[in-house]
C-alpha cells in the first residue's frame, strides 16, 4: 500500500544518506591511524600530477599527496559540523521550548531576538569575528553555530507550540504535571524527531559555509588541511592542474549530500506526518 | 424501460493490493433519494470519489458508472469536466477547508457557470447573488464579496451548497455535508437541502454515519461496510426489518433515544480492521455472531425468501 | 455515601472573557465573551450534563472547574474549598479527586509514552503510594483491554480501545469525580455504544460523580440524570434531564431538541414546526 | 458578531505600524551590536595602525584623532548621527565609506537580484512538475537533481565553470567587472553573466525544494478538490486556485534568501573576483579597517531587515485572512 511503497523509499535515502556520512566518518577516523603521506610532506621533484599508483589523487603544485589532504581534511569538516550544530541546538532548542510554552511576551522577545540574530549570516559573523581574532577553525565553529541558532529555535517553537496545545498535555495538566518535568516528560519526546531531522539538515549547511568559510581564508588556518582552503589554493593553479579543485569540491558535495539524504530518510522514518515534505 | 440516473457495477478501488471498495454495484432512478450509510473505513467516500473521477492518481479504479446511459470510467478527463459541476456535483464535508481562502465567495460561485459557458462574467456575478439567496444567506450582495474566513462553518456550507446546485445538477451527491456542523446549523442546512432538492428537482445520493439523518431525508438506502454493500431496501423496510446483522447492531446503537439507560446498549463486537485486513468470505465474519464455515464464502447481495429487500447475507436475521 | 448531599462543585458567577487582537487605534479592544455570569450546583455523586454547541462556553467551564482556567469573575469551589485563583499549592486535592477523558482520543494519549506509563501518570505525578503494576493491570481489566496492551504505542491501537486507555487514565488515582468533555463524539456509532456502556458501569461501580459535556443531547440524556443547556455563554435551562427534554421552557433548548435527528425520521417535521414560531434565518455564530 | 471590519485604513495603518515599529527597533539593535561587537574586539585600532612597538604618544595622538578614546556610547551616538545622514565617515585610506559602498552595491546588488530571478525561473516551474509527478519517475529524478544541486558548493561550481569556459575555452571572462563599472555596460554584462549562472543554480535548487512542498500541499488541499469538482481540470484548478495559494510560502523563502545572499555573495565575488560589497568587508577585514567594516555590517544587516520587512508585508497583503488582524 502507499505507506509500504513511501516506507521504501524512505529506507532508500536513509541508507543512502547514513553510507555517505559513514563514508566521511570512517575517513575521519582513519585519518589518525593512517595517513599515505605526511600532511606537510613535500615532494618538490613530482607536483602537479595526474592520479597514479603511489599518489592515488594526484599531488599538488607544492608536492603534497592530494588524497592525504582530503582524509584528514574530512576531520575538520566533522569537527565543525559536530561543535557548530552542538552550539546551536543546545541553545536554540532550550530558547525554542521557552517560547513555545510561556505567554505572549516572552514568545514575542525571543522571536524578535531571533529575527537579529537572523541579520547576521554566518559568514557575516565570521567576518566580524575574524577582524578580532583573525580566521580559525573556532571562529568558523561560533559564527555557524550562532547563526544556526534561529533555525533551530524556529522549528524548536513551532513543535513545542503544538504539543503545549494538545490535548495530552491538558490532561497531564490537569492530573498536576507542570513545569520541567512536563517539559521533559511530554514536550521533549515529541519534538525530538524534527529536531533530529533539522539537526542532519543544518549538518550539512554547517559543511557548505566551513568550506565557504575556509576558501574565504575564515576558517582552519594552514597546515591543518580542509576542503575549502584546497579548493581556494587549487584555484590560483587553474591553468596547470584542472583536476586539483575536482577532488575537494566532489568530497563537500558527497558529504552534504549525504546529511540531507538522511535527513530526509529520517524524517519519513521518525514522524510519519512529516513525510509529504 | 427508462434508463437509471445512474448505474453502478461491479466497482473497485485498488491502493496497490489491498481493496477499498470492492465490486460496490447499485444503481439510482431520477428523482429518488438515496443514503449510503457506513462507518468510517468502509469505502463510502471512495465510492463517491470513484464515481465522480476524483479518486486519487495512487487508487486503480475498475468496473462500470455509467451515468445518465454513458459510462464515465475511462473516459477522457476532458469529458468528465463537462459534466461534473454540472450534471453530476458535490458537495464535501469539511466546510472550513472547502473553498479558496484568497477567493471571494461570490466569485467562487459565479467561476461554475464560467468554467461552464452558461454565463459570462458579468452575468455570472449576478446569478451568483441570486444563488446566495437561494441558499437563504443574509444580505447577498454584500456576502458575495466575503472571503472565506470572515463566514462561519455554515455559512461557507451554503456557500459550497450554492456551487453545487449552480448548474442544476441532475445528481447531487453530499458527502456527510453536515457532519462538521452543529445540530441546529445542520438542522437548517437538511431543511434547506431538502427544499431545494425538491424545487430543481434534483436526485440525491447522500452519504453519511449518521442512520438518522439519512432517515430524516431519504427513500432508499445503502448499508456498506468493508468495502461492500451488504443491506439494499427502502428506508422504512430496512429498519423496520434490518436483515444483515450489521446493519441489525448499527440500527440498535444508533437508536439512543429509546432507551433509559438502565439496561446496557447491545454493540457490535470488536472493531472495523484496518484497511487490506478485512477477513475472506464475508466480511463481516470476525464481528458476527452467526458466522460459520458458510460465510466463508462471499455471500452474494439478493433477496432472501420472503423479504421485500436485499442483503448480502447467507444467515439473514429473522424477524418472525 | 455517607457525607451529605454538599454540592462537590459549586460555581457563582462565573464570567470568562477572552481579549481580542486589537483591530484598529481608535475603537478600544475587543473581547469574546465564553462565559457570561454562570451559575452551577453539581451535587456529590450526580451525572450532570452540559449540554450546547459550539462557542457555547461548555469547554471553557469544563476547564474552569478542573482548574486549568481562571475565570474573569465569579468563584468556584470544589467540596467546598475554593479552587478559581488558586496557585497550585492551594488547590488540595483536586488534582487527584477530578480526573479529565476528552474528545479525541487520537491527540489525548501521549504518543511517545507506553500504555503502562500513560495510565501510571497520574499515580506518579500526584506520588500516590502503593503497587503502581498492580493497579494498572486492574484498570485494564476494568476497562476491558488485554494486559499485553501495557507494553504498547497508542498508534497501535483502534479509536475506541484508546478511549478505554484514556478512561483507565482517569480512574488511576481513585478520583471522586470525572469531566468528561465530548467522551464519545469522535467515536464510530457501533464503537461509541460500547464506551457509553462501560462509562456508566464504572461510574456506578466507582460511585463516581459525572460532569459530561457534549453537543449531542441523546447521549446527554442517556448517561446523566441532570441537564444544562447553554448558548452564548449562559445556562439557559437546567433541571432534570427527563424534565429538560419532556417538556422544556426555553426557546433555544426547543429548537435544540426539534434539531435532534430521530430515527423515526420526523426531523423535518420538527424543524419547520419550531422554525414557524421564531422565523429567525441565520443565527450561528463565527 | 458585530458585521466584519471592512479591511478599513485604520486597521491596515496599525499593523505597518507595528511592523514598521519593529524593523526600526531590530535596525537599532543590530547597528548597536555590530557597532560594539566590532569595537571591543581585541587590536585596538591605533596599536594596528602604527604596529606593535610604536611609542606611547603616538599612539595616544593617533587614538585622539581617531576619537577611539572616548566612551563608547558616544562614538557609538556620533558615528549613527553620520550614518543617518548618510555619512559613514572615512575609511583608513581616507576614502568616504559611504561612496565606497554605493559603488560596491551597485555590483553585488544587480548579481543578487538577477541571481533570486534565475533561480525562480528555474525553480518555479521545476518545482511544480516535481510536485505534480510526486511519486512517480519524473518526481523522483527532480527530487533528486534538487538534491545534488543544494551539495555542490556554489563556489566551487564557479570554480569548474571558470577552469573550462572561461580559462580553457575561452567563452565567457571569469568574472573581473571592469574597472568603469556600468559605464561599459556591454563588458559589465558580459562579466556577470557566469556569476549570475552559478548563484541562479545554486539558490534555484534550495527553492526548488520549497516550491516542491508549497505546491503539493494545495494539489492535496480540499479547495482544490472542490475546484475539479466545480468542472475544472487539475490544470485549471491549479492556475484559478493553487498557484496564488502555493505563492505565499515561496514569496517568503524566497526574501530569506535574498537576504541571506547580500553577504552569502562574497563567495561568489571572490571566485569572479567581482568588486562587491562583500570583498570591499573581507578587505576591511584584511587591514583592520574597523570604520569602514563597521559602516559595510550596518547596512547589511539593515537590508536584511528591510527585506525581512518587505516580506513580512507582502505576506499579509497576498493573505486576507491576515489581512484585517494586526
Amino acid at each position: 500500500m502507499t505507506d509500504r511503497l513511501l516506507a521504501r523509499r524512505g529506507n532508500l535515502t536513509r541508507w543512502m544518506g547514513l553510507a555517505l556520512v559513514g563514508f566521511v566518518v570512517v575517513m575521519a577516523a582513519v585519518s589518525f591511524v593512517w595517513q599515505p603521506y605526511g600532511i606537510e610532506a613535500i615532494d618538490p621533484t613530482n607536483t602537479n600530477t595526474g592520479p597514479s599508483v603511489d599518489h592515488w589523487l594526484g599531488t599538488d603544485p607544492l608536492g603534497r599527496d592530494i588524497f592525504t589532504q582530503i582524509l584528514v581534511g574530512s576531520r575538520t569538516t566533522l569537527f565543525v559540523g559536530v561543535v557548530a550544530v552542538g552550539i546551536a541546538s543546545l541553545i536554540g532548542v532550550p530558547v525554542g521550548m521557552l517560547a513555545g510554552s510561556s505567554g505572549r511576551w516572552v514568545n514575542e522577545t525571543v522571536m524578535r531576538a531571533m529575527d537579529i540574530v537572523f541579520a547576521f549570516p554566518a559568514v557575516l559573523l565570521a567576518i566580524i569575528l575574524a577582524a578580532g581574532f583573525g580566521g580559525s577553525t573556532l571562529t568558523a565553529m561560533i559564527a555557524i553555530g550562532i547563526a544556526t541558532v534561529p533555525v533551530f529555535a524556529r522549528i524548536t517553537r513551532a513543535a513545542t507550540l503544538q504539543v503545549m496545545t494538545s490535548d495530552y498535555v491538558l490532561v497531564a495538566r490537569s492530573y498536576g504535571r507542570r513545569g520541567v518535568p512536563l517539559m521533559v516528560r511530554y514536550v521533549l519526546p515529541n519534538i525530538a524527531s524534527v529536531i533530529i531531522v533539522q539537526a542532519s539538515v543544518a549538518f550539512a549547511i554547517a559543511i557548505l559555509a566551513e568550506a565557504a568559510l575556509s576558501y574565504l581564508g575564515l576558517g582552519t588556518q594552514p597546515p591543518t588541511p580542509t576542503w575549502g582552503r584546497s579548493l581556494q589554493e587549487a584555484q590560483t593553479y587553474l591553468f596547470i592542474n584542472p583536476l586539483l579543485p575536482v577532488w575537494p569540491g566532489v568530497a563537500i558535495a558527497l558529504s552534504v549530500l549525504g546529511f540531507n539524504l538522511l535527513g530526509d530518510g529520517l524524517r519519513d522514518a521518525l514522524d510519519p506526518t512529516l513525510r509529504e515534505r | 424501460m427508462v434508463v437509471a440516473l445512474l448505474e453502478v457495477k461491479d466497482l473497485t478501488v485498488r491502493f496497490g493490493d489491498d481493496e477499498a471498495v470492492r465490486g460496490v454495484s447499485f444503481s439510482l432512478d431520477s428523482g429518488v433519494r438515496t443514503g449510503l450509510i457506513g462507518e468510517s473505513g468502509c469505502g463510502k467516500s471512495l465510492t463517491a470519489l470513484a464515481i465522480l473521477g476524483l479518486a486519487p492518481t495512487t487508487a486503480t479504479v475498475t468496473g462500470s458508472v455509467r451515468f445518465e446511459g454513458e459510462e464515465l470510467i475511462g473516459r477522457p478527463e476532458r469529458e468528465l469536466c463537462r459534466l461534473r459541476g454540472n450534471r453530476l456535483t458535490v458537495v464535501f464535508q469539511e466546510p472550513m477547508s472547502a473553498l479558496n481562502p484568497l477567493m471571494k465567495v461570490g466569485r467562487q460561485i459565479a467561476e461554475v457557470l464560467e468554467v461552464h459557458d452558461k454565463a459570462g462574467r458579468g452575468e455570472a456575478r449576478r446569478r451568483a447573488i441570486d444563488l446566495i439567496e437561494m441558499v437563504r444567506l443574509p444580505d447577498p450582495s454584500r456576502t458575495a464579496h466575503k472571503y472565506p474566513h470572515q463566514l462561519s462553518g455554515g455559512q461557507r456550507q451554503r456557500i459550497v451548497l450554492a456551487m453545487a446546485l449552480a448548474g442544476d445538477p441532475a445528481l447531487l451527491i453530499a458527502d456527510e455535508p453536515t457532519t462538521a456542523l452543529d445540530v441546529t446549523v445542520q438542522a437548517d442546512i437538511l431543511l434547506l437541502l431538502d427544499d431545494l432538492v425538491r424545487d430543481l428537482d434534483t436526485s440525491l445520493l447522500l452519504i453519511s454515519h449518521d442512520l438518522s439523518l439519512v432517515a430524516s431525508l431519504c427513500e432508499e438506502l445503502l448499508v456498506m461496510y468493508g468495502g461492500t454493500i451488504v443491506e439494499r431496501g427502502r428506508v422504512s423496510e430496512v429498519f423496520a426489518r434490518p436483515l444483515h446483522p450489521y446493519t441489525a447492531g448499527l440500527h440498535s446503537a444508533s437508536s439512543l433515544e429509546h432507551s433509559d439507560g438502565t439496561d446496557d446498549l447491545r454493540t457490535i463486537e470488536g472493531s472495523v480492521p484496518p484497511i487490506g485486513q478485512f477477513p475472506g468470505g464475508c466480511v463481516f465474519r470476525n464481528r458476527c455472531e452467526y458466522a460459520d464455515e458458510v460465510c466463508l464464502g462471499v455471500p452474494p447481495l439478493r433477496v432472501p425468501p420472503g423479504e421485500p429487500h436485499e442483503v448480502a447475507c447467507h444467515h439473514p436475521v429473522s424477524h418472525d | 455515601m455517607g457525607r451529605p448531599m454538599t454540592a462537590l462543585f459549586r460555581g457563582v458567577g462565573i464570567t470568562r472573557r477572552f481579549r481580542l487582537p486589537r483591530r484598529s487605534l481608535l475603537e478600544p479592544v475587543e473581547s469574546l465573551t465564553a462565559l457570561d455570569n454562570v451559575s452551577i450546583e453539581i451535587p456529590t455523586g450526580a451525572k450532570f450534563g452540559v449540554v450546547g454547541e459550539s462557542g457555547s462556553g461548555k469547554s471553557t467551564l469544563a476547564r474552569i472547574l478542573l482548574a486549568l482556567d481562571q475565570p474573569t469573575e465569579g468563584e468556584v469551589y470544589f467540596d467546598g474549598r475554593i479552587i478559581s485563583g488558586a496557585s497550585p499549592g492551594e488547590l488540595g486535592d483536586l488534582r487527584r479527586d477530578v480526573q479529565v477523558v476528552l474528545q479525541d482520543p487520537r491527540s489525548s494519549l501521549n504518543p511517545r509514552m507506553r500504555v503502562f506509563e500513560i495510565i501510571a501518570e497520574p499515580l506518579r505525578s500526584l506520588g500516590v503510594a502503593g503497587d503502581e503494576r498492580g493497579r494498572v493491570l486492574e484498570l485494564l481489566d476494568a476497562v476491558g483491554l488485554s494486559t499485553a496492551s501495557m507494553d504498547r504505542y497508542p498508534h497501535q491501537f483502534s479509536g475506541g480501545q484508546r478511549q478505554r486507555i484514556a478512561i483507565a487514565r482517569a480512574l488511576a488515582p481513585h478520583p471522586r469525580a470525572i469531566i468528561a468533555d465530548e467522551p464519545v463524539s469522535a467515536l464510530d456509532v457501533s464503537v461509541r455504544a460500547q464506551i457509553l456502556n462501560l462509562l456508566q458501569d464504572l461510574v456506578r461501580d466507582f460511585g463516581l460523580t459525572l460532569v459530561m459535556v457534549s453537543h449531542d443531547l441523546s447521549v446527554i440524556r442517556y448517561l446523566c440524570d441532570y441537564t444544562a443547556v447553554m448558548y452564548n455563554g449562559e445556562i439557559v435551562e437546567s433541571g432534570p434531564s427527563e424534565r429538560v427534554h419532556e417538556n422544556p421552557t426555553q426557546d433555544y433548548t426547543r429548537r435544540l431538541l426539534a434539531a435532534i435527528p430521530t430515527m423515526d425520521g420526523s426531523l423535518l417535521e420538527r424543524v419547520r414546526a419550531v422554525e414557524g414560531d421564531d422565523r429567525e434565518g441565520e443565527h450561528d455564530e463565527t | 458578531m458585530r458585521p466584519y471590519l471592512r479591511w478599513g485604513a485604520l486597521s491596515v495603518t496599525l499593523y505597518l505600524l507595528r511592523r514598521l515599529g519593529i524593523f526600526l527597533l531590530s535596525l537599532v539593535v543590530a547597528s548597536i551590536l555590530a557597532f560594539v561587537l566590532l569595537s571591543l574586539l581585541p587590536g585596538d585600532q591605533a596599536q594596528t595602525m602604527l604596529g606593535v612597538n610604536a611609542d606611547p604618544e603616538a599612539l595616544a595622538q593617533l587614538r585622539e584623532e581617531l576619537g577611539t578614546n572616548r566612551p563608547i556610547l558616544t562614538q557609538y551616538t556620533d558615528w549613527i548621527g553620520g550614518v543617518i545622514r548618510g555619512d559613514f565617515g572615512l575609511s583608513r585610506s581616507d576614502a568616504s565609506i559611504g561612496s565606497e559602498i554605493v559603488r560596491r552595491l551597485q555590483v553585488t546588488l544587480p548579481l543578487v537580484i538577477s541571481g533570486m530571478t534565475l533561480a525562480t525561473i528555474i525553480a518555479v516551474p521545476l518545482g511544480t512538475l516535481a510536485a505534480m509527478y510526486n511519486r512517480r519517475l519524473p518526481g523522483t529524478v527532480l527530487s533528486v537533481a534538487s538534491q545534488v544541486g543544494i551539495a555542490i558548493p556554489a563556489f566551487w561550481m564557479g570554480i569548474m565553470l571558470v577552469t573550462w569556459i572561461a580559462v580553457r575555452w575561452g567563452l565567457l571572462p571569469a568574472g573581473n567587472f571592469p574597472t568603469a563599472g556600468w559605464a561599459e555596460t556591454a563588458s559589465a554584462v558580459r562579466s556577470l553573466i557566469l556569476p549570475v549562472t552559478v548563484l541562479g543554480l545554486a539558490q534555484g535548487a534550495v527553492l526548488m525544494r520549497y516550491v516542491r512542498s508549497a505546491v503539493l500541499e494545495v494539489l492535496n488541499a480540499d479547495f482544490v478538490r472542490t475546484a475539479r469538482a466545480k468542472g475544472m481540470t487539475l490544470g485549471q484548478a491549479m492556475r484559478r486556485h493553487g498557484l496564488r495559494n502555493a505563492a505565499i510560502p515561496v514569496v517568503t523563502v524566497l526574501g530569506l534568501q535574498l537576504a541571506t545572499l547580500l553577504i552569502g555573495a562574497v563567495v561568489i565575488e571572490q571566485v569572479f573576483s567581482l568588486p562587491g560589497l562583500g570583498r570591499l568587508l573581507l578587505d576591511g577585514v584584511g587591514n583592520r579597517d574597523i570604520p569602514q567594516v563597521q559602516g559595510i555590517v550596518l547596512v547589511i544587516t539593515g537590508l536584511v531587515l528591510f527585506i525581512n520587512f518587505v516580506v513580512d508585508v507582502l505576506y499579509r497583503a497576498i493573505d486576507p485572512r491576515l489581512r484585517a488582524s494586526a
